[in-house]
């Protein structure tokens, strides 16, 4: 993501600057430049996403004050958790260029696994839960065997699901209907209140700025001593600094109400692991290639089969897991659970994070951006008092403006050929 | 794809052979009954005009098409290539004439797609150096290997296709039209590449228009038409002769430019 | 009229709660095998969609059914399918939602506009009965889809109960789709902004009640605020009984179920069945659902044989079963 | 679509069979050998799932023989054309490889302009119906402006549509809620009743199959004229007769119960106005070559601009028809009009009929197609007594069914790299 | 896009001019101040390395690039080439090096693409006879011109391309490494066809990296390095100054190949 900013502009003997027509981008005058380039070649990431979030939370901060209140947020927080791990799966399938648009009724079923397994039937609620997920990831086991043994497109297999699974949920709540979770259950609670310690919450802060400088660190002195460009350490420092200095921020303002969710940080940590496997792993590397180029991937001796299997299977757990947490969240499994707005948000979310409906372009982080996106106009809407005519057509218009300004860069992106 | 095709006909020397070959696509027969054997430390040039079956049959020996039938041995035993895996497996190393390069991925990642060090935890800078000094050998001319494929030249990525081919260890290696985008100094560097090799004892497949460059490198040049075997001949074969077999005919365009440009500079034939 | 082997339809509009698969359809059935062990009765949930409804409506017409029996997704849309089925020499029956601008030939139901009446003004005495002051206080209103008829009446009677008192309204959501996780953002947005101002919220079904509920213990509030609901749904009587729900509605649906099984097969021997009251035009029977809170749940649920006590007091709920009496 | 079977097999000189390697693939024999390589290379076209149809057909048949009845089947046809429209929209929309997933709203919104202007504000029923189309035509503009101009993903664009114009529907609709249409009305009628004499939907019936015969011979003619090959006369009769035969048949059939719907006839006249469109005009190769390859397209000179605009404007357009056909349909604009499942339907029957999502392969036959499996399916299902859930778990299923028949054909497609 | 250049220095006589024209891909400068002529009925060549920027140069010409800075002239008057419908108007057509074809539509659709005959009714059967006869005029082998270009071997497809650019009625035609892909015939074929539109007045930039293409048919040889002018040679200038020129060194790979390898059947320098 970051521009290799030649270290020595004297040592032209440097593997990766032989060629004269790179511009010198090394010092502070070299890094803006630099990152005027990225501007103008519109290459800005999630940037952009960012800028739309900011503009979206002052303009709802100044029409009700409590909107960024720590309380407020931190059930932005909640809210954001359980939708989030869907969109996570969602942006695997969307790396290989295919769609589950059944991760809605796979959540739901798999909260209704849970309820009936857990309160009705009485089983240990982490053999429910386990009982849960194996069900999402062979729903998963079922499209990609659809997709890869009959060529059925995934459009259509998941379709099929969205409705199959829906009518399956009915049917294993059967007329009885919904089912109350205990309260006191750790499940629940996790889902409704367990937030972290604060000293917990600082240190946990701590660990993705640590995390990168210790791994930036080493590749820039593993490149140092193979001959290639590293990037100065002022940079280095800089920017985990940053990012430090941002995540504590926010871990104290939380701490002023109830806290940060365990919640948000199981999905957190979700979504930084599925980005280390994205980016740096064998399989991440395959999943990409695939979406760019499935041929050429097959080419390469890359199983296509398995990577879509993968991405097919994590999808459904992911599915299957948000629907775990979703449950916990509202401390109930309802027929309702899942049905409507459920798939049309999760893809919105990675979509608008940035990951490509045509495969092969996204990252992790988009799952993270879009919800909290998407959530932040739900719940600045809620501090609104609007009837639901107003309401429906403002969250479209902000949606809008959120991702206006990720448009322009890319479109300014294309321009330059690089789309 | 059956396999009833006589292998027993077969070089035993012969590291890869195929046998009465035929691929149709719907009406079109690309391929008919088509012959081949690839020696270790043999360079094979196969030439053939446009649409000859040339690529269709590199596609084949690379386990992406499958023969409609025939069948092919590999160290003298019958072989089903049904997948690129089980060729890249067998160790048939192959440059396609549309690279097959995934655009949405920087070179270095192209270079080592399906071959990447350390899976668990990607090691960058050891690809980065290796690509590096796989491009240096090449004489490539990429500004920067972290660059969306997107973003090369024509002959940047050949470079880069050509660089992937290298990575593994191959005993037989493919090359489509592999200078085909080539400037000068690359193609030069390409065939004294092709030339280690082949000393090394691998087998070595090249297709060229290109009748200096087949010339140049091949020990021994077949001649596809048609989809059809239309005869082997020596690097040293007249160019009359080859592009006749190539051409079908005697009198060809190309000889008929070669008659028809009185001036001084007039174009040699055969690639002229 | 010999009406054996007639073809009757019952045609439901949504998943929204389970009272049409677990009660009304049964309550229909047995009375209707009761009265006419020949006759067939088509059974069909339109799942909230308009044009599903009309798909199922003309296929029950195009199978021979003399008698429809409507609960219609959309009233406008069901005056349209009343009007064709009248001129096809169909009879209609509107249940539980009225057709306002179709002439049925009868029509059954629970008052919605009662309910949403009833659960308002419930809540509205006992905060009077538990002495809240009014000043500076005030309630959460929760009510259903907007795209929802019935949601209207319901939202429509809420207001007039919360009238009958002094307590201002906070502010209130129409919750799409009845879903009980919008509901559940919404209160928790409205308890960031209101904080202890909140002192009860008028729900209008249980799933809602539940989201609400939920928000409320996950933002912990302690005690919680009354919540009202409506249908008496197994859970939301469990939630009454362990006193995280105030109230909820009763509405034994297989009362209605069985009055229009008893007017179909009137309709389906020629008779004129006899009405009580006359609405939007039409011959109209209503019944008068009853609120349920912990105090009268033995006598309206338990007495009435609605949900046994097996079904209500398992695990956790025992203890409260027995606190009120309920064993 | 037909292969072009050498008319003369002793004419090599005919311009397009100068190639040895061309199999011959005249006579009846040929023509066996030609349908054999389409089978085996997976070219079928929309066969495989008329397959699907006739299997999902026969089902149902056996199971309540109502379900093929003149009388449902005359339902069934009225219930295609609404969402049919919609659909044919959203093939013009996935040609160009976008989407538009406000189709629904759009159409609510035209009924909800339909009822109000008409019926509230007194307007004459024609204005009010071209106020509905123009809003319509709008919408469609709106996007292509957000798309071409600020490079908005129309996921994106349509997405905050779904919600915006969901929203625009309830408000204009006010709190008085759903309007009834007068029944008398022409509009309502021909939604709900009219249906041609049995004469006109004879003679109608005859139109396709003579159309394709004159236009095939014209061909043939010019081909023979121009030195290339042509079609054998006796082929083109039999398909011409094949046509009418299957047409007439059908139309005697309906003919029992009440007969053609008008509405079907306009949906179907819709179709092959689109058919001709996308095939036969310049504006629908541009349409092809812009979904195939954009840039290709943009530098052989195409305004794609202009191209996605007329895809994005047609799509809302025949959206807004298609709801307006729904309010005559229900007589009524309602505040349901559009919201559930409209979405969905509109593009799965464009997927389940064979146009591509990712562009530059489809046909305007596949949102008939698609529709009447969809539709066949939820019809089916009416005349069968089932609880809800085992109704969206059967329809999951079928769905797949209908698909899978299509999977295999396209499968040997790809595995003989032509997909 | 700043206009500032400086045109008039440029030769009245021309055709089209280019003024130090510069393009920048983020912090990679593909092109600096480049200067091009081209006059009518002259065949001006492009060459230079991989990646040197020639068909970056191309694609500003054709307006699918924008240049950073710099100016361009046509006919003398300034021009702006904001899209490739700018460039066709003018009458520039051009044959890309992708080839830019739209993969899911046949051949007669891609060649005429954008000119379709009788726009409402479009006439398959005149586009159709059209098509075969300028595939006929060069040479191409391609079995039936209603498959998807996706069925095409790569040396049909650039066939088809070059078809496409005969159809309209250009002034100038650019030509970006047209023969890379063709067959000795073709190849033939294709430079009989140059020389003819040269001779009817139109002006003509071939890019290759063949030096005996370039010299059997170029009036003036236009070297590009590195992104910027190396010099303009005469069609009679040597192999070994044209290669020092494109590589920017007397002692590169191409005469290292010379000298090394020893045998008979050398490899000429200058593609050899
Ligand atoms: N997927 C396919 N579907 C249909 N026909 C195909 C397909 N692939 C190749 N062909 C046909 O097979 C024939 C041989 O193609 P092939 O690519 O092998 O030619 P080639 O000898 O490599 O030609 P070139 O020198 O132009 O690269 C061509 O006529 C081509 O049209
Ligand atoms: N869209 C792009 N984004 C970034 N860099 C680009 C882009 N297009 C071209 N380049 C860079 O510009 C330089 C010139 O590319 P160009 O394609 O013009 O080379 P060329 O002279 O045509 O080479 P070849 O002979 O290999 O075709 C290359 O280094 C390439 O990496
Ligand atoms: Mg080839
Ligand atoms: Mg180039």
């Amino acid at each position: 993501m970051s521009p290799d900013s030649g270290h020595h502009a004297d040592s032209p003997a440097l593997l990766d600057r032989g060629d004269t027509r790179l511009k010198d981008r090394s010092g502070i005058a070299g890094a803006l430049k630099a990152f005027a380039d990225r501007v103008q070649s519109g290459d800005l990431g999630s940037l952009p996403v960012v800028i739309g979030l900011a503009i979206i939370w002052t303009v709802f901060q100044t029409l009700n004050p409590v909107f960024l209140s720590p309380r407020n947020l931190v059930n932005l927080l909640f809210d954001c958790s359980t939708v989030g791990v869907i969109s996570l799966g969602i942006v695997c399938v969307l790396m290989v260029g295919e769609i589950d648009l059944s991760v809605g009724s796979v959540s739901g079923l798999s909260s209704a696994i849970l309820g009936v397994l857990w309160v009705r039937l009485g089983w240990p609620p982490e053999l429910a839960i386990l009982a849960a997920l194996a069900a999402g990831c062979l729903i998963g086991c079922l499209y990609a065997l659809l997709f890869n043994r009959l060529g059925m497109p995934s459009f259509v297999s998941t379709l099929a699901g969205l409705l199959g699974f829906l009518g399956l949920q009915l049917y294993i709540l059967g007329p009885k209907g919904s089912i109350n979770l205990p309260y006191e259950s750790p499940l629940v609670t996790f889902g409704q209140l367990l937030v972290m310690p604060a000293p917990v919450s600082y240190a946990l802060a701590a660990v993705p700025g640590a995390l990168t400088l210790v791994r930036r660190l080493r590749t820039a002195r593993r490149r140092r001593a193979s001959g290639l460009s590293s990037r100065a350490l002022g940079g280095l420092l800089l920017e985990a600094g940053l990012i430090t200095v941002v995540l504590e921020g926010m871990a104290y303002y939380l701490n002023f109400a109830r806290g940060v969710p365990w919640m948000f940080g199981l999905f957190v940590g979700l979504v930084m692991a599925m980005n280390y496997a994205l980016r740096s792993t064998q399989w991440g590397r395959s999943m990409t290639a695939v979406g760019g180029n499935r041929e050429a991937a097959r080419r390469a001796g890359i199983d296509v089969r398995l990577i879509y299997a993968s991405a097919f299977a994590l999808c459904s757990t992911l599915a299957a897991a948000g629907g775990l947490l979703s449950a916990a969240r509202l401390a109930s499994s309802n027929l309702q659970a899942g049905t409507v707005d459920v798939n049309l948000n999760a893809i919105a979310a990675a979509v608008i994070g940035g990951t490509s409906l045509f495969g092969g372009r996204g990252s992790a982080y988009s799952a993270l951006l879009g919800i909290i996106v998407i959530q932040s106009i739900a719940s600045g809407l809620t501090l609104l008092d609007l009837s639901s005519s107003l309401r429906y057509m403002i969250t479209g218009g902000v949606l809008a403006i959120a991702v206006v300004v990720d448009s322009l860069a890319r479109r300014s992106r294309v321009s330059h050929g690089r789309a | 794809m059956t396999q009833l095709a006589d292998l027993s006909a077969s070089d035993p020397r012969s590291l890869v052979s195929l046998r009465t070959i035929s691929k149709n696509f719907g009406a079109v027969s690309a391929l008919t009954e088509v012959d081949l054997d690839i020696f270790p430390g043999e360079i094979v040039a196969l030439v053939g005009d446009n649409g000859a079956g040339k690529s269709t049959l590199v596609k084949i020996l690379a386990g992406v098409l499958q023969p409609s039938s025939g069948a092919i041995a590999f160290d003298g035993a019958p072989v089903t290539l049904s997948n690129p895996s089980a060729a890249l497996r067998l160790g048939i190393a192959t440059v396609f004439q549309d690279l097959a390069l995934c655009e949405n991925l920087d070179v270095v990642a192209n270079i080592f797609l399906g071959r990447e060090l350390s899976p668990l935890q990607l090691d960058e800078v050891a690809m980065e150096v290796r690509a590096w000094t796989l491009l240096g050998e090449l004489s490539a001319r990429i500004p920067s290997v972290r660059e969306p494929v997107a973003a090369l030249s024509g002959g940047q990525r050949q470079t880069v296709a050509i660089a992937r081919s290298l990575l593994m260890n191959p005993r037989v290696i493919l090359l489509d039209e592999p200078t085909a985008a080539l400037g000068v100094a690359q193609t030069a560097e390409v065939l004294n590449m092709i030339e280690r090799v082949r000393d090394r004892g691998l087998g070595v497949v090249i297709i060229s228009h290109n009748m200096e460059v087949v010339r140049a490198v091949a020990d021994r040049i077949v001649v596809l038409r048609l989809g059809r075997n239309n005869g082997v001949f020596p690097p040293d074969a007249s160019n009359h002769d080859l592009v006749s077999a190539i051409t079908g005919a005697d009198d060809n365009a190309v000889s008929r430019r070669a008659r028809s440009v009185a001036q001084p500079r007039s174009l040699n034939p055969g690639r002229h | 009229a010999d009406i054996s082997g007639s073809t009757v339809a019952f045609l439901m509009p949504d998943q929204g709660s389970t009272r049409y698969e677990q009660h009304d359809h049964p309550g229909f059935v047995a009375e209707m095998t009761k009265l006419c062990p020949s006759c067939k009765v088509i059974y069909l949930n339109a799942d909230a969609d308009v044009a599903k409804q009309q798909q199922q409506f003309n296929s029950a017409i195009a199978q021979g059914a003399k008698v429809i029996v409507l609960d219609g997704v959309d009233s406008a849309a069901s005056a349209s399918l009343v009007h064709n089925a009248q001129a096809q020499g169909v009879k209609v029956i509107a249940y539980d939602r009225p057709i306002p601008d179709g002439k049925v030939d009868f029509y059954v139901s629970f008052d919605n506009e009662g309910i949403g009446k009833a659960i308002a003004a419930s809540l509205v005495e006992h905060l009077k009965a538990t002495g809240v002051a009014p000043d500076g206080v005030g309630v959460l209103q929760i009510n259903g889809s907007p795209t929802d008829a019935a949601a209207g009446l319901i939202k429509q009677g809420s207001h007039e109960g919360l009238a009958t008192g002094p307590y201002k309204t906070l502010a209130e959501f129409d919750t799409p789709n009845w879903l009980p996780s919008n509901a559940q953002q919404w209160a928790a947005g409205q308890i960031a902004r209101f904080g202890k101002q909140i002192v009860g919220v008028v729900a209008a079904n249980d799933g809602t009640a539940g989201g609400a509920i939920a928000a409320l213990k996950a933002s912990g509030v302690s005690p919680l605020p009354p919540v009202t609901g409506n249908d008496a749904e197994i859970a939301a009587l469990q939630l009454i009984i362990a006193g995280d729900q105030y109230n909820t509605i009763s509405k034994p649906s297989e009362i209605v179920a069985r009055a229009a099984a008893d007017v179909a097969v009137q309709l389906l021997e020629g008779e004129t069945p006899k009405a009580t009251t006359t609405l939007f035009n039409s011959p109209s029977q209503l019944f008068v659902p009853a609120v349920v809170t912990a105090e009268n749940l033995k006598a309206e649920i338990i007495d009435k044989k609605i949900q046994t006590p097996e079904e209500l007091c398992s695990g956790r709920y025992a203890e409260g079963c027995k606190k009120l009496g309920i064993q």
